[in-house]
């Protein structure tokens, strides 16, 4: 079985510092992983390469065994692969029952259609209502994206990312900026939705990683350093020693 | 071989005033973002206060006060208007500046009227320099030369020499960072705006005299100071040097020269149709180069934008 | 269908009543202009005033169609004139052909061929100017325009020069016995066609690509993880553009019979862009307004005052300054006191405020006409016309009495401002606390 | 929501419009010319010397058909033709019979063709046009209508003129001829190689070039061409701005011969010219100014003078449409049968307040009258343009110039 996605010898430099020292990773269908490390290791940066939002270095990138190089973020999209922002990133002036509909259009098979009306199309209004349901916005539904508190922003932008039915999910620091109870309220969130998918996720609170994943890599000035379950990775001795142990320290 | 020389001359008084809008212009937006329309218009106020005090004070009190007043208007906007606009994006910020275009023409013939100004080269300049094969040279285009280089050269060193010059660079490339370190950014806006103005008020009162002082005269530049900048790279002091001499001497030398398109499609293989006057075709071949050379600016922009957005020297994408 | 999705939604969903709503009344206004363009030319007969309204719908299209880059779409054009005017200039040509060849064609379907070139034309240029939107979109638009609208000139053939070409409308095909000789026979034509336009427009606004159109302006890299090209959306919001404007050059090649060097220029792609700016970019009906006003402005205002440029940008200038929204966001402001319920409360403070600050603007326009009189009139001529009154420039007492009734009226509008502001944020604050 | 305020602003406009509704027993001339915008200069000008003109030739004198005054009504066009074609829509509403209009040959082609199909269309307020500036030769040839005259000599009858008196002067051995790139600087053009090859053979036309309409910035690289070729003529049709940029390039650069042109005073133009120009700028026009021919040019000008301190009569030829619109409406008993009154004007014989007898030629509706070669100087003016001491003195005159020339006008008389 290929695996979801697959980086092999993955690169990446900004003039002459590299960023991306060679990734090699395979993440398994249905699988929850998340990817850790300090900051300044590139993990947004992996992130972007994934999505095709910089182009990589060298290296090849797999989705369920197509090669991604060259292509647009929205051929990626496309071929089953969403993600969300690390900054809110949603279309603020519209109301949040169009943001969610907007982003479940292509997926319907409306792509550049000039045709019909949206507002005519029953599918897409009940499945906008519905992932407005799975996200607890459907009491803001006619409201402006841009007036929602950030837990509200944020979870719009996880109903946005989902939305599309892609299977394979990369969310990038999900939980960042919330408190306790608005964090548990995401993770369970991020549970539901992303039932019999793969996800991927960078996340830095390591309560809501261990939470979540079933695989952990460890990303360290650019290199994986290891990946495994979670009691595997908090065991690794390398990862203790990199980052793991001040990070589990300060939490302590 | 003469001509040609006398051709780089003229192409440099043309480049060089171009330069001494456009670098007011992009420094103006690469600060604060804002494709000021109204740019031109300062220009044609400065001519125009330069004439009105020429009348009283003569033509050297001019070039000193009319810039000054020009720079002080131009700060007004910045501090009443632009800043007010500011906060609603930056399309109202432009059309903001479009709509005082406007406005300003129209205020110039309010007062002015709508007539040639009788704005003349003092009596002083007033001689031909030298003369090369026939061709003379006016003591007027040296001194424009010279005002020029004299002003490159001076905001070069305060770029690059002074505090307020390296504050200003920095803003150029991290606008974000300087504000955050604590500097009076609106300040810096207001003074940029200020001095980008008086740039371009100086030279309207040094080109008042030679390309004429009348209402249209903003309009007749408006829209290439932005394709200067746009082909040099928006924020690049050099680049917009580099495309003003280059558009500079394109245009002259387009000008100069009588390239037939009849030519250059003979020359790569087209023969001249038999009954050139009912062929549809008969207005392209009959083009030449000075009908055209006013137009390559244009040309070169589009093409600059489509295969190297950020244009000669710019940096940020546009 | 509308029926439909309220049977199966839930009625008693607050947000789905709103939407329930909103989608009944959205016929009536459709039905309030049809009725009101049909019963215009009993009120107006003249043919100047036909001539003025003609004008008006054709640059409704345009102005639409201008901000279906603009508002919808967030990209902007310093040179949609050019897709007009080429439309027109085709549509002028194939009057001609009519006329020359007798072709069996219908003067009606001539819009249509003007926006099919005029799409062609935005297909093309699309091609490479829509590959980002902000300051390089701008300026391919600015160079595109400026290049084409100096081909009219150069290339004779098909832009006539500066004489630009004429046609005759009446050789066409006669459609139901209507030949178009007549204003009144080319204002209804004008008429159908803006309803038709502007009801595609605003249907195309409903469309998936058109909800998309407004997704890739506010956030094109959030489009793009959506699924879609955010190039690919802009191309067809240009194309779709191009196509309206096409249509209003075409209904100007039927209006006027000639289509010149104007019609391309800068100067025109300027005045579209501040129409609609004018009237308001951020809703559909904006540009209508823009559109209405303007004209209104260039064309009557200019009858009676030389200096109707320099008003018409004072008023641009304190649109932009002030009323961002344009006209058309001036009037949505006073939907919500109007849904709160509070609108009385309004009317004695705006009364109170804006009579006063009409008669200072009054005022203020009569010294600038005494003053633009006063130095640019014959000697002699001293005596001259404002508002009706006639008096002598050069005399004290008039200037005593503008200034008095100027001043005045500016200190009462500043005396009543602040309790207007009270009212106003009064009024748009439900009973009983937050909503 | 938007109805209520379309409403609202319609009804104004209907307002304002029908405000200015028509008066009965006065004859009203509709101006429409630029009086804003670049060209207002130029129009506004005209406006008053027309105003002057119906004041004091014919409203000063009694009137015609015994009282009925003149009124001009000025319409600001813009210059652009669009514009043009709903200010003639007002003007015939208003109920105004004659149209006035000269800036733009452009602007004359879209009114004489719009007058054409109105009158075609509503025979029963049928419309004049007097056009008295605009000098493109196809609107008295293959754009010729009924209701068309044109009171300005045009562009190929000047050029005759011009070369006639360039054609006497063997000093003139190489010509360089420049203009706008649009339909009038083509016409000056052609004319000039087609007059000069036919009278002067062996003048050799070293230069034929066009440079793009008011886009010029710069004219320092043709004056440089035209220096090098060694010219000793130079011939172009520009005006306005493109005219003093080419002119005083030329004359900075180093070039003396002289410069013949068709539009190069007053609107600030003589002034800017100044000392500059002297020597060098011939212009052809018609109407002497200076020296003046008559006792009554001369209190004529001075009268305008007296209400216009600023202002030039810079087109001399608005009192000739003035006067013989006048003679034509007496003649034919009635202001409002326009086809009577075009019929009196066609052919009609006139002695103008300028010298020299003038006809209305009835082939083309084209005025045949004196061309005069004018001189830019400040030597023996009477009358100066733009206060600036500067004027043009007539140095050579051709009478009832191209009085046999060829037209391709196939007139359709209704």
């Amino acid at each position: 079985m290929t695996a979801a996605l697959e980086l092999s010898g993955l690169r990446k430099s900004f003039g002459k510092t590299e960023i991306i020292r060679g990734v090699d990773l395979a993440i398994g269908q249905n699988e929850r992983h998340a990817i850790i490390g300090p900051n300044g290791a590139g993990k947004s940066t992996l992130f972007n390469l994934i999505t095709g939002r910089f182009p990589q270095t060298s290296g090849h990138i797999r989705l369920h065994g197509q090669d991604l190089a060259g292509k647009a973020p929205y051929e990626i999209n496309r071929m089953g692969l969403s993600r969300s922002f690390q900054i809110t990133n949603i279309f603020p002036k519209m109301t949040v029952f169009e943001n969610v509909r907007c982003s479940l259009l292509w997926s319907m098979g409306y792509k550049y259609n000039f045709w019909s009306m949206v507002s005519k199309s029953r599918a897409l209004t009940d499945g906008a209502d519905q992932i407005l349901e799975q996200i607890n916005l459907t009491a803001r539904r006619d409201l402006p994206a841009g007036v929602l508190s950030y837990a509200e922003q944020r979870a719009l932008e996880i109903g946005i990312t989902i939305a599309g039915g892609a299977d394979v999910i990369m969310l990038d620091e999900p939980t960042a900026g919330m408190s306790h109870s608005e964090t548990d309220y995401i993770v369970d969130l991020i549970r539901k939705v992303t039932e019999n998918k793969t996800l991927i996720m960078v996340e830095h609170d390591m309560g809501v990683v261990f939470g979540l994943a079933d695989q952990i890599s460890v990303l360290v000035y650019g290199e994986i350093i290891a990946t495994g379950r979670p009691e595997d990775v908090r065991a690794n001795s390398k990862v203790q020693e990199a980052y793991l142990g001040e990070a589990l320290e300060a939490e302590h | 071989m003469d001509l040609i020389l006398v051709n780089i001359i003229d192409g440099l008084v043309t480049g060089l005033l171009l330069f001494m809008l456009s670098a007011g212009l992009t420094l103006i937006f690469s600060m604060m973002g804002v494709l000021n329309f109204a740019h031109a218009s300062f220009y044609m106020l400065g001519a125009y206060f330069a004439y009105q005090i020429s009348l009283a004070l003569g033509f050297w009190m001019g070039l000193l006060i009319a810039p000054l007043i020009v720079g002080v208007m131009g700060a007004g906007v910045e501090r009443y208007g632009l800043r007010r606009v500011h906060q609603y994006g930056h399309v109202p910020e432009l059309i903001f500046t479009f709509g005082l275009a406007l406005l300003i023409e129209e205020l110039v013939q309010f007062i002015w009227g709508k007539n040639q100004m009788p704005y003349q080269v003092p009596d002083v300049l007033n001689f031909t320099a030298f003369a090369i094969a026939g061709n003379s040279i006016p003591a007027y285009k040296i001194f424009m030369i010279f005002i020029s280089v004299a002003i490159f050269i001076g905001l070069l060193y305060v770029l690059t020499r002074t505090r307020v010059g390296m504050i200003i660079q920095a803003a150029l490339s991290y606008p974000r960072t300087v504000e955050s370190l604590g500097h009076n950014v609106p300040l810096i806006f207001m003074g940029v705006f200020g001095v980008g103005t008086a740039l371009a008020g100086v030279a309207g009162v040094i080109a008042g005299p030679v390309l004429g002082t009348f209402p249209g005269m903003a309009f007749v530049l408006g829209s290439i100071v932005f394709v200067t900048i746009v082909i040099g790279g928006l924020g690049s002091l050099w680049g917009a040097l580099v495309a003003s001499l280059l558009i500079g001497w394109v245009t002259t030398f387009a000008k100069s020269y009588n390239i037939a398109m009849s030519d250059i499609l003979n020359g790569i293989g087209f023969s001249t149709p038999e009954n050139l006057s009912d062929s549809l075709w008969r207005d392209l071949w009959t083009v030449t180069s000075p009908q055209i050379a006013d137009i390559l600016p244009y040309i070169l922009m589009v093409l600059i934008l489509i295969f190297r957005p950020y244009g000669l020297f710019g940096k940020r994408d546009a | 269908m509308s029926e439909q999705d309220q049977i199966t939604t839930d009625p008693t969903k607050p947000a789905q009543r709103m939407r329930a709503g909103s989608m009944t009344i959205s016929a009536t206004p459709w039905i309030i202009a049809a009725v009101l363009l049909i019963a215009m030319p009993y009120l107006f007969p003249s043919r100047s005033a036909l001539t003025i309204m003609n004008q008006m719908s054709i640059t409704i299209v345009f102005a639409l169609a201008y901000n279906m880059l603009l508002g919808q779409g967030g990209m902007l054009s310093f040179g949609h004139a050019v897709y007009m005017g080429v439309g027109g200039f085709v549509a002028v040509h194939v009057m001609n052909l009519i006329s020359d060849t007798g072709a069996p064609f219908p003067m009606p379907f001539l819009p249509i061929v003007g926006g099919l070139f005029g799409m062609g034309l935005a297909m093309i240029v699309g091609s490479f100017s829509t590959r980002s939107a902000g300051t390089v979109f701008a300026m391919i638009s600015l160079g595109v325009g400026e290049l084409i609208a100096a081909c009219s000139v150069i290339i004779v053939v098909f832009f006539g020069g500066e004489e630009g070409v004429s046609g005759y409308r009446d050789e066409g095909l006669p459609f139901f016995g209507f030949d178009f000789a007549q204003q009144i026979e080319v204002y209804y034509l004008i008429a159908a066609w803006l309803m038709i336009s502007a009801l595609l427009m605003y249907l195309y606004s409903r469309t998936p690509i058109g909800r998309m159109a407004n997704a890739v302006r506010d956030n094109p890299e959030r489009a793009e993880f959506l699924g879609y090209s955010a190039r690919w959306v802009r191309y067809y919001s240009f194309a779709a553009s191009g196509f309206f404007a096409g249509i209003a050059g075409g209904l100007f090649a039927i209006n006027y019979e000639i289509l010149t060097e104007e019609n391309l220029n800068t100067a025109s792609s300027g005045v579209i862009l501040l129409v609609t700016f004018l009237g308001g970019v951020g809703f559909f009906f904006g540009p209508i307004i823009g559109a209405i006003a303007f004209t209104l402005l260039q064309t009557v205002l200019s009858l009676h005052t030389e200096l109707w440029a320099f008003y018409a940008g004072v008023l641009f200038v304190a649109t932009v300054m002030f009323f961002p929204g344009g006209l058309a966001g001036l009037i949505m402001m006073h939907v919500p006191v109007f849904q709160i319920g509070k609108a009385k409360q309004l009317v004695l403070p705006y009364f109170k405020t804006l009579i006063p600050g009409a008669v200072a603007v009054l005022g203020v326009s009569a010294l600038v006409e005494m003053t633009f009189h006063y130095r640019h009139a014959a000697t002699g001529d001293n005596e001259m016309t404002v508002f009706w009154t006639t008096f002598d420039s050069h005399a004290i007492l008039p200037w005593v009495i503008a200034l008095v009734v100027t001043f005045g009226a500016l200190y009462l509008t500043r005396l009543n401002a602040p309790s207007l502001r009270e009212a106003w944020a009064e009024a748009n604050t439900p009973d009983g606390g937050a909503a | 929501m938007r109805n209520p305020i379309k409403f609202g602003l319609v009804a104004a406009l209907a307002a304002s419009v029908s405000a200015s509704a028509a008066m009965a027993d006065t004859v009203k001339i509709a101006f429409i010319d630029p009086l804003s915008g670049p060209f207002a200069g130029t129009g506004t000008n005209g406006l008053h010397q027309y105003e002057f003109a119906a004041d004091r030739l014919v409203n000063e004198a009694g009137g015609v058909l015994g009282g009925d005054m003149f009124e001009i009504v000025a319409f600001d066009n813009k210059i652009s033709p669009k514009e043009s074609l709903i200010q003639l829509q007002v003007a015939i509403d208003q109920g105004i019979r004659y149209i006035a209009q000269g800036n733009s040959s452009g602007v004359a082609n879209a009114l004489t063709e719009a007058i054409e199909k109105h009158n075609r269309r509503n025979p029963d307020d049928r419309v004049l046009f007097l056009n008295y500036s605009a000098v493109d030769p196809a609107l008295t040839n293959d754009k010729c209508n009924f209701w068309h005259f044109r009171f300005d000599a045009n562009a190929d009858i000047k050029m005759d003129a011009l070369t006639d008196v360039m054609a006497g002067d063997d000093s003139i051995k190489k010509v360089y001829i420049i203009g706008q790139d649009y339909s009038f600087g083509k016409a000056v053009a052609a004319a000039a190689v087609k007059n000069i090859s036919e009278k002067r053979p062996d003048i050799e036309i070293v230069g034929n070039e066009l440079h793009p309409i008011g886009k010029v910035k710069d004219f320092t690289p043709y004056a440089r061409k035209i220096v090098s070729s060694g010219a000793d003529a130079v011939i172009t049709g520009n005006w306005g701005a493109d005219m003093l940029g080419l002119g005083k390039s030329v004359l900075e650069n180093g070039y003396t011969g002289p410069i013949f042109t068709y539009y190069a005073a007053a609107d600030g133009i003589t002034a800017a010219f100044g000392e500059t120009g002297k020597g060098s700028l011939r212009l052809v026009a018609e109407g002497q100014i200076n020296p003046p021919v008559s006792m009554r040019a001369t209190e004529y000008y001075n009268a305008f003078k007296e209400k216009y301190p600023e202002g030039n009569i810079s087109q001399a030829r608005i009192t000739n449409v003035i006067e013989m619109l006048a003679k034509a409406i007496n003649e034919a008993g009635s202001a409002t049968d326009v086809v009577a009154v075009a019929n009196a004007l066609e052919g009609m014989e006139h002695e103008g307040l300028w010298g020299g007898k003038m006809m209305m030629r009835p082939q083309d509706h084209q005025l045949i009258q004196d061309v005069h070669i004018h001189a830019h100087t400040d030597d023996g003016i009477t009358f100066d343009y733009d206060n600036s001491g500067f004027g043009l003195v007539v140095e050579n005159t051709v009478t009832m110039a191209a009085m046999d020339s060829p037209t391709t006008c196939e007139m359709k008389r209704p």
